[in-house]
């Protein structure tokens, strides 16, 4: 994990309330597996202390360019969404733990995203494809206007958009849609809302997957114990989500 | 200039530690930076057995603050000297102990369970706690419970005992003088505020804990009044904390009283901090015409130069 | 969506009204903007003679809040009811008149002379005043003193008194039970916390009075709690106050068991602040599923909807 | 007083840690006589409250600009000197009362400015100058490296620089150039620092004049009775500097 000051390349909105901004990171890229995140400090002096955890969406090693993807859902993110091209951002990456995608055998990924869990989902579906793993993914949304990044997933293979309310393809829950669609898969990987990760779950429990979860941060580095989480070992353990995670096995932590 | 400070039980290169829970037991913080550069580290709080902590969300920000309700979470104290104490030994760095405890029997076990090692320099005493005896009361809002946690816990302890005092109060120095009588060697001070905040979308309190403790910027006006209240009336070295994110808020705590200080959420916003401000506190102390920490230490309540009139 | 607040002796067109002290007495606003738009209007602490106040500086920024030490500078309460209440009797803007005192006598004797004038709806009695005669101990930190100072202004006033609570104190819970059983009619919370500056360059305490007290959003997270743990234990009204500078605060003090709001530092900020929430309020109530004010009022206290889930 | 949002139009460093901006103010620069102050939000969230009061430097009412000089000594002026041309600033102008300079019978003005007490003096000195008043101004600054605007004050009248270490002009204080240097007036003016402004009332105490005075302040208009100065009179009586002030007679108020 670095600290470290990058430069805003590009900023974009590309859904409703929804903005991709890419930075160069020159010597850290490589470090980057999928499913980490960065823990952003949002400015405005002191009075915002905590950093905003932000997964990485995208790397691109050649050009040591990483993509970040977030909605705008309250003070530090509204913020953060006033950065300009050439901005200044101090970031620490990355942070936590990623898909163990290079330990894992799959021929078939399913990927299963909702809102702003899909960004690092991308990343991840990008790195399988390179592996050579047949990816499809479902992508859930709220609403025709929150849809982002459906072409570039078609990119990588199957893609099946879902939204709340039906304003877009599928409607309904994205486990609406995995119960109508027959997908073969290896493992699933998923990252949405806690309510969806729960569904995701319950709905797969007997099958191999991983998801990735949230928590309000602290430290973000493992050292303040404000984003544990429950093991699902009857141990009374506990994973620390900034260090362990936010990857977790299916059913190796309790989602609350 | 020479940035050394002497207080009971501790010889600190610098005064500069990280405070009791904003760091764990050192081993992430390590991974970032050379922890020899401290001046000492302070642990996150031990109590007898492990404790899960509160319920998630447990911290939350406010304005240059923050709210933590962790629960003192930690693997009991037994496990600590085994696999953390005895990893922080590895470097050369004093460390204290935090102790916590919810009667003044867990208090002096852990207290005892910590001299099986050699490697701790000191406790810190951490009376926060509610006292599960006494009905809830904190031991840290009530001099006489204070007192007696503090004798008890002197007796049970070989090294320099630093009672970590509640903000929590309507007068602090009767809290200060009350653990000075019991044997105190020292002060530590403030722990937090008690606060909340209330989430509008949920309609409840954001914390499980719904409570929690206000740290950073924000304390560090009453962080500031009550070491100077309480360097008047009493005489033992206080550790200073509240808020402090620079060298400049260093020096600020010197002054009003504070032999030396402990950085807690300024941590979260810069995991670098504690190195950055010993780097930078040489310095300032010289900008402010100190050539040593000890030389700086309660000059707030002399008479100095008066506000230099600029032209 | 109505705005429309009933507290005792108070019916508010909406729940906002400046802060003691951090509005004078009106005049200066009402060259800014018509002072109707108010809910209310809680005029400077009056004492019985004027005071000169404390020695310069008076006030100096912290982060994310300011202290202040102004020592209740004002031409005394006869002054007051000729100059200023009769200015304000103009508008159709209900006044609370802030008590202040030395001793019990004096708080009477200057809620008495209030009850000369009829423009005066209620009494907001500020007990963070040191009482000279029991060796400046502060009214608002004793539980006894303050109960007796309550029932003695409760008899000399014709109209409601909302005892303005200090948030210095271990249990904020036992003051306003304390107070509530001499006879309140309402509480007042939370006044500034007590703080201290040091200045770097003149080694000194910034302000000339040493202390103040702390204001703005530093302290919201204190009075938040504060609030929410009275509300739980008394039945009377609570205006509530402690660095609420937008509309969403208003509701979280509302939420919280606030049943109107008082408005401080932050008119420091923006001196249009005040106007500015009010025309701002129903939106956000309504954003959060409220039809009324009333409706807010305690609801941070119930299990609401959970804390939606975004996708 | 209004609450405005202006934006600036220029920028310069016209001394070590000193800076000029300017910034369009429509509509209300007729309303602004010399010695008043604009009160500003110096910005970042909520952890800077106060206002920073800061003296109205010139006013062009052709253009209808306003120009504002100050030093870097703190958080807030540090951040006032980070803001670039087109930026907005959140302003209260114009605040308190200036010099009575409408009221005067004078044909001589005497100038005495210390290091940023200079500014509103400057927009006074114009003003006399246009008003057919002569004009001599005397100016102090710490050092060479402080000095601004001596070719400003020379186009009106003259003007006599001082420094504390003599590196440039006289050396010494205002008040010493005073003992040696003949100079007629009717009025003086004086702004700059507290110890100068005593030093001057004194040396000048049978003179007519006016000064400016500062103090920290809360609101900026008279609520909040943060500024207050006591009253010469033997009255017990005050004034408060951000309203019947920042301009007093000499020896009208007691300083402290
Ligand atoms: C590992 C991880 C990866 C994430 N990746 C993304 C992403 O790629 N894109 C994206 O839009 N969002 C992502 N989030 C959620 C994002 O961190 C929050 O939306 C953001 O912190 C909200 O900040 P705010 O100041 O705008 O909201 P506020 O509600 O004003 O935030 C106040 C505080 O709450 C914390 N907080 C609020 N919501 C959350 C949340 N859901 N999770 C964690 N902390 C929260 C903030 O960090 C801050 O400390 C991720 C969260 C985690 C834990
Ligand atoms: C009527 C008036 C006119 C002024 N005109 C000018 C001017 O034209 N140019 C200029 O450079 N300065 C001027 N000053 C002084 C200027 O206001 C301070 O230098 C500035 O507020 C310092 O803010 P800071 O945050 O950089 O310093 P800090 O010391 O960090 O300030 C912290 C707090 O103290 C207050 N403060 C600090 N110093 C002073 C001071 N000397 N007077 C009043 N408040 C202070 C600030 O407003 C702020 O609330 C004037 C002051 C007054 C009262
Ligand atoms: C997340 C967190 C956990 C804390 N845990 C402890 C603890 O275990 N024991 C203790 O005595 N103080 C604890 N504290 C209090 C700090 O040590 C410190 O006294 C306080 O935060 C004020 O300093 P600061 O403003 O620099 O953070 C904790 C503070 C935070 C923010
Ligand atoms: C400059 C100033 C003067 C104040 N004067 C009084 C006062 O005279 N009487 C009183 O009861 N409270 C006084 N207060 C406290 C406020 O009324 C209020 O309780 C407190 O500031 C918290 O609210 P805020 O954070 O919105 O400012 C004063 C506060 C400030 C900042
Ligand atoms: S955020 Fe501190 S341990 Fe995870
Ligand atoms: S600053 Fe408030 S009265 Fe002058």
């Amino acid at each position: 994990m670095n600290k470290t000051s990058v430069t805003i390349i590009s900023k974009k909105i590309i859904a409703k309330e929804t903005i991709e901004l890419t930075f160069h990171a020159e010597g850290y890229v490589n470090q980057i597996s999928p499913g980490q995140f960065i823990h952003i400090n949002v400015g405005n002096g002191s009075s915002n202390l905590l950093r905003r955890p932000i997964s990485i969406a995208d790397v691109d090693v050649d050009s040591q360019i990483v993509t970040i993807i977030f909605k705008i859902v309250g003070v530090g993110t509204d913020q953060l969404s006033r950065t300009e091209v050439g901005d200044k951002l101090d970031i620490l990456l990355p942070c936590g733990s990623g898909y163990p995608i290079n330990q894992l055998e799959l021929d078939r990924a399913l990927i299963i995203g909702g809102g702003i869990g899909v960004p690092p989902l991308y990343y991840l579906a990008k790195q399988l494809n390179k592996q050579g793993v047949a990816v499809t993914a479902v992508i859930g949304f709220q609403s025709k206007d929150y849809v982002f990044y459906e072409s570039k997933f078609k990119e990588l293979g199957n893609c099946h958009v879902v939204t709340d309310d039906g304003s877009y393809g599928f409607k309904g829950f994205v486990t609406d849609l995995l119960n109508d669609t027959p997908i073969d898969y290896d493992y699933f990987f998923s990252c949405g809302p806690t309510g969806m990760l729960k569904a995701v779950s319950t709905q797969l429990k007997n099958r191999n997957g991983y998801i990735s979860i949230e928590q309000r941060m602290g430290c973000g580095v493992g050292a303040c114990y404000a984003c544990v989480v429950p093991t699902n070992d009857g141990t009374n353990g506990f994973k620390k989500i900034c260090k362990d995670g936010p990857v977790f096995q299916a059913n190796e932590v309790v989602l609350v | 200039m020479t940035l050394l400070t002497r207080i009971p039980g501790l010889t600190l290169k610098n005064p500069i530690m990280p405070a009791s829970g904003c760091f764990g037991f050192g081993r992430e913080y390590s991974e970032l930076f050379d922890l020899n550069k401290l001046g000492a580290i302070i642990i996150k709080a031990a109590t007898l057995e492990s404790r899960y902590g509160n319920q998630t969300p447990r911290v939350a920000e406010t304005s240059s603050g923050m709210l933590n309700a962790i629960g003192l979470q930690n693997p009991g104290v037994e496990a600590i000297i085994d696999n953390e104490v005895s990893f922080l030994a590895n470097y050369d760095l004093p460390i204290i102990a935090n102790v916590a405890g919810s009667t003044v029997e867990e208090y002096v076990a852990v207290t005892k369970a910590f001299t099986r090692t050699a490697n701790i320099d000191a406790i810190e005493l951490n009376i926060s706690c509610p006292n599960v005896k006494e009905g809830g009361i904190q031991f840290g809002t009530d001099p006489t419970l204070a007192a007696e946690v503090t004798a008890s816990v002197k007796q049970a302890s070989k090294v320099p005992v630093y009672v970590k005092l509640s903000p929590n109060v309507s007068n602090i120095t009767t809290m200060a003088r009350a653990v000075e009588s019991a044997g105190a060697d020292g002060l530590s001070m403030i722990n937090t505020l008690t606060g909340m905040q209330i989430n509008l979308n949920s309609r409840r309190p954001l914390l499980a804990n719904k409570t929690g403790g206000l740290s950073g910027p924000a304390i560090k006006p009453v962080a500031i009044r009550m070491i100077y209240e309480v360097r008047q009336q009493t005489s033992i070295p206080i550790i200073g904390m509240g808020g402090i994110m620079t060298a400049e808020d260093v020096l600020e705590f010197l002054l009003a009283g504070a032999n030396a200080v402990a950085v807690g959420t300024a941590n979260f916003h810069n995991p670098f901090v504690c190195p950055e401000i010993i780097e930078a506190l040489p310095e300032v102390l010289a900008k402010y015409g100190f050539s040593s920490v000890e030389q700086a230490v309660g000059k707030g309540h002399e008479y100095g130069h008066k506000d230099l009139s600029r032209t």
